[in-house]
């Protein structure tokens, strides 16, 4: 974990208002699926870094792909970032996914939920890397026209599976409907997106008696576990805070489902 | 050059801490962050027992600043002097446990399981946190209930006492004399500025806690006039927070008359804040010719 | 869609005005700022004698903010009765007169010569100015003397009076609260926060004056907290400032309770920040479906 | 007066920390020597605009000539934008130097010291361009190390005296010891540069019986007359103010050196 000046190689429009981008930056090498990146804004005005998760690692060539979506000052920030800028990341942060939890013959379902699919890619390609044989990329998005994002990226580690709110492009509703809509075996379940998703795949797991690995968001302001702004309450007394509370940042971003009270 | 300062007896290879809270108990940054080279660790808030602190979100960011309503989220003082305590005890620097209660009795509590911790330099006490109902502001902005729980504290502790005291009031002159009055060693100021952020599309408070307790470069102009006016007000060593970023912003709180600094949610921005501080404040010296940090202060 | 609002029977087109004392008195800035559209203009305080106001340097910037000392500096009330009152007599926005004095004679003597000014809507009183010893601040921090000065005020007065309450206080409640109880027709809040700059290598400080009032988006989470608790302590009308830059900030504000807005320091950043203030409140309006400004005062 | 985006249209570092800057900008049309504008920073944690001299005025091309040293955020945010950036530019604000104080015949004097010589320059240009024929530049700098910026230009429209602090380049000493000293002839005096030289300017223009315009400077919040930031003390009572105090950034900045108490 280190903060570094990390250069902008390449930014892409790659959806409405989703934004694609290649840092140069050593923290790549230390980077793993799931993990994240606080980027602080430029401006002297807005002090706090904003969480962005890694989507894919290029640590041979020291590059970090970021996607995100603009919301507010610092997205909007990186967005109209050129190459050659540079910005002050802080990194690896957090747990991320644990590859090892996937068997290699396990039926692996994957669920991204529009801005939370990026994280879920980067995933994808370190479980294809691990031998892990069958990879299900269940993607939910808005609808075609606001951009089915990083669906050719899936396509090359995971069958793909593709869900829109308006039917658009792929099945009409959300993640949870697809994969039984569709029957999708499912040994094991990793995912990132909005909480109601998350809810919904946290009860898809309990009833179907399997682990799923869900990657949650909070409000961040160090990033790395000292100021207890970012937790999440848990089911049972967190073994580092022993209140019902755990910090996202640390312990998490990907907890098991079972594990937090969302 | 000399940059080493002593307060209440405690001796600061420099003048530079962290603000209670922005620094967990040194840990968390301790792999970006050589502990050693700091003036002192100050620990989060610890309560007698565990708190489960507010609920989220705690933290949001405004103008050159941030609110925080943690809410004093911590693991009690039984787990903290077993782990946090015994990692910081390794490190060549003070350690300064910050102390929070709801009541009187709460913060004694903590205070005598702490008597025995000779690795524990100093004592600070938060009766002005402003996220916690009970949790200290009300003892923080009434001189008498300051008073009060300076004197109780004083009779129970081994440690030199530092009161923290809060921005949230008419006159920090009169709570930083009412605070030496009753015994306190030191003072350090300030905690945070009451604030509210509204998020107008959802209708609601930004923060769960509805208020917030406001920090960073933002306050630092109001820090650093309080701690002008208390250390004019008492003759008991002060420690100077609010904003502080560089060691030209430390160097202005020591002329202000703080005789040490700690620098609080820039260590969010930057994780080296404090060595930079450190180091800026050499600089300082260096480029003015000045040859003992103590010279500096209350200088204006 | 309606932005009209009414405080004390006046009618305003819009909820906008400036701030006393960062838009002179609309003259200066009439030839950006078509003052026609503005709310109300609220004038630089003025005594009833020429003011000298405090030696120079009397701004300094600060971390998304500003400081100043000016002292209340203003030319008397009978030049500004005869220059400043004629000029903007002939737009068509209400005019509120900022009012300063060193006592409460002094006060009273300005609210005597402008009872018979029938193009005067209200009447701002600043007893908040942290920049002039005895020059309100006394008067704004103390709840009894408050009192005292909006009673004697209100006795005199033939237009509403807004007492402008300073921050500088534990409980800005309690102050509300004053001043409803001794008469006052409507509040304002905040005026500035007290501060200092210190010149580090020329170990003195920035302003001539020591210190100075913290003003702009820095302090804005204070504001709408005080806000906040200022109406929800009193039900006279509340106008609400303290670092406004948007029509965003402004719609804050005003759902934290407040009924009508001032920019301030932020005219100076962008001559055209009110006109942006009006047409970002409409946009808001616009944008979720909100019919009467009004309905959003108070509503978080 | 006019709040507009500019853009820089050419940065050159013309000495030691001293750089010329050509914006693009309709405030031109309107400005004169001596009026200045309020440049705002761009980072939103500096909401104050800098006072910056107009130095040369292409009224015809929309471009303004400023040229400043760096000395602190907002002249080193300047200094380090690229052509093409914009900012925002508040202006032309106060008097500016009356050139019709000057006849044709006189003997005027211009002295600068230091980056006080810029508005000089502007002022040195329209004195020529209104005919005036005898035109003398007194100009005081550091040293011939850190740089005597600007002589070209004033060497176009006046006959330069050069002074130094140190000797190293034209005459050792100050631009008033310089006018004694080479006996120059002076009717009118136009001056800016540092207080104690316009003190200098002052008492000799007093001793000489001569009008002498200096330009003075003083914090400033909103440089149009709103705020009271920026007064000096006068020896008779403003008629703006009704005190002895008047407004530097509309009143002035320049004034006939009797009438103000520095
Ligand atoms: C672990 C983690 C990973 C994330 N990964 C991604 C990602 O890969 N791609 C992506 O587009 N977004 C991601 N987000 C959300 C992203 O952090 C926010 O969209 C971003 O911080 C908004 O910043 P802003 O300045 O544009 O918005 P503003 O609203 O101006 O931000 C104001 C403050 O609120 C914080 N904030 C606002 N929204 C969020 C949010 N949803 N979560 C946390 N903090 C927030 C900001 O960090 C900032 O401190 C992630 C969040 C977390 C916690
Ligand atoms: C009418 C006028 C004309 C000027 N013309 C020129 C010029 O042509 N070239 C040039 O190099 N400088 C000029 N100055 C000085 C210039 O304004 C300051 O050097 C500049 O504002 C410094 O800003 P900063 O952000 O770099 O410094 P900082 O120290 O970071 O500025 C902090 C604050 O202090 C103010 N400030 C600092 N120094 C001065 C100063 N000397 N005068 C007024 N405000 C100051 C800044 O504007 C800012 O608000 C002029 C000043 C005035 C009043
Ligand atoms: C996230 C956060 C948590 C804090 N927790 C504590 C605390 O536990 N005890 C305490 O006395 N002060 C606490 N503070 C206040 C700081 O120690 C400090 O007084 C204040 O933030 C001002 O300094 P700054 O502007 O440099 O941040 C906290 C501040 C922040 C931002
Ligand atoms: C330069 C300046 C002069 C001011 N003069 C007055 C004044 O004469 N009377 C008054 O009541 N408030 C005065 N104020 C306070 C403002 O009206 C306002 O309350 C305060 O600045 C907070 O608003 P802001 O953050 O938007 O600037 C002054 C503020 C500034 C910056
Ligand atoms: S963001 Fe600080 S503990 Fe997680
Ligand atoms: S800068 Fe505001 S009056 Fe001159």
């Amino acid at each position: 974990m280190n903060q570094t000046t990390a250069a902008v190689k390449e930014i892409t429009c790659i959806a409405d208002g989703v934004y694609s981008m290649w840092f140069r930056t050593e923290i790549a090498k230390e980077a793993k699926p799931g993990q994240f990146v606080m980027v602080n804004p430029r401006s002297e005005a807005h002090l706090l870094g904003r969480p962005i998760s890694i989507c894919e690692i290029d640590a041979d060539r020291s590059l970090l792909r970021l996607v995100f979506r603009v919301v507010g000052y610092g997205t909007d920030e990186l967005a109209s970032s050129k190459t050659g800028d540079s910005f002050t990341i802080l990194g690896p942060l957090g747990n991320g996914f644990d590859v090892s939890k996937a068997e290699k013959d396990s039926n692996v379902v994957l669920m991204g939920g529009g801005i939370g699919a990026p994280p879920i890619l980067g995933l994808a390609c370190a479980l294809k890397a691990a031998g892990v044989q069958k990879i299900t990329a269940v993607l939910g998005y808005r609808s075609r026209e606001a951009g089915i994002f990083l669906k050719d990226e899936f396509e090359n580690v995971a069958d793909v599976v593709i869900t829109t709110d308006d039917g658009s492009e792929g099945l009409k509703g959300n993640v949870v409907e697809a994969l039984r809509a569709k029957d999708i075996a499912a040994d094991i379940i990793y995912s990132c997106g909005p909480m109601p998703m998350l809810r919904a795949i946290k009860g898809f797991a309990e009833e179907k008696g399997i682990p799923a690995y869900i990657s949650l968001e909070e409000r961040m302001a160090c990033g790395v576990g000292a100021c207890l702004g970012c937790v999440v309450k848990t089911k049972d007394k967190d073994e580092h805070s022993h209140v019902n509370n755990t910090r996202i940042c640390t312990e998490g971003p990907v907890f098991e489902a079972q594990e937090v009270d969302i | 050059m000399n940059t080493a300062v002593e307060i209440c007896g405690v001796k600061f290879k420099n003048p530079v801490m962290d603000a209670s809270g922005t620094f967990g108990s040194g840990m968390e940054y301790s792999s970006m962050v050589d502990l050693n080279r700091l003036g002192a660790v100050v620990t989060k808030g610890v309560a007698s027992v565990p708190w489960e602190g507010n609920p989220t979100p705690r933290v949001t960011e405004t103008p050159s600043g941030m609110m925080n309503a943690i809410g004093l989220q911590n693991p009690g003082i039984d787990v903290f002097i077993k782990r946090d305590l015994e990692f910081l005890k390794k490190y060549d620097t003070n350690i300064i446990v910050n102390v929070c209660g709801h009541s009187i009795d709460e913060y004694v509590a903590v205070v005598e399981r702490l008597s025995d911790e000779s690795c524990v330099s100093m004592l600070e006490i938060n009766v002005s946190c402003p996220n916690v109902r009970f949790g200290g502001i009300a003892f923080g902005t009434d001189p008498k209930l300051l008073g009060e729980v300076t004197r109780e504290v004083k009779k129970h502790a081994k440690q030199p006492v530092i009161m923290k005291l809060s921005p949230n009031v008419t006159s920090v002159a009169e709570m930083a004399k009412a605070a030496e009055e009753a015994g306190a060693d030191a003072i350090s100021l300030i905690n945070t500025i009451t604030a509210m952020k509204i998020d107008i599309y959802r209708k609601q408070f930004v923060l769960a806690n509805r208020t917030g307790g406001l920090s960073g470069p933002a306050i630092r102009p109001v820090a650093v006039r309080m701690v002008y006016e208390a250390s004019h007000a008492v003759s008991i060593p002060v420690i100077g927070m609010g904003g502080i970023t560089s060691g030209e912003d430390a160097v202005e709180f020591m002329m202000a008359g703080a005789r040490a600094v700690a620098v609080g949610m820039y260590n969010f921005h930057k994780p080296t804040a404090m060595i930079d501080t450190i180091e800026g404040i050499e600089k300082y010296m260096k480029k003015t010719g000045i040859e003992d940090i103590n010279d500096i202060v209350g200088c204006v």
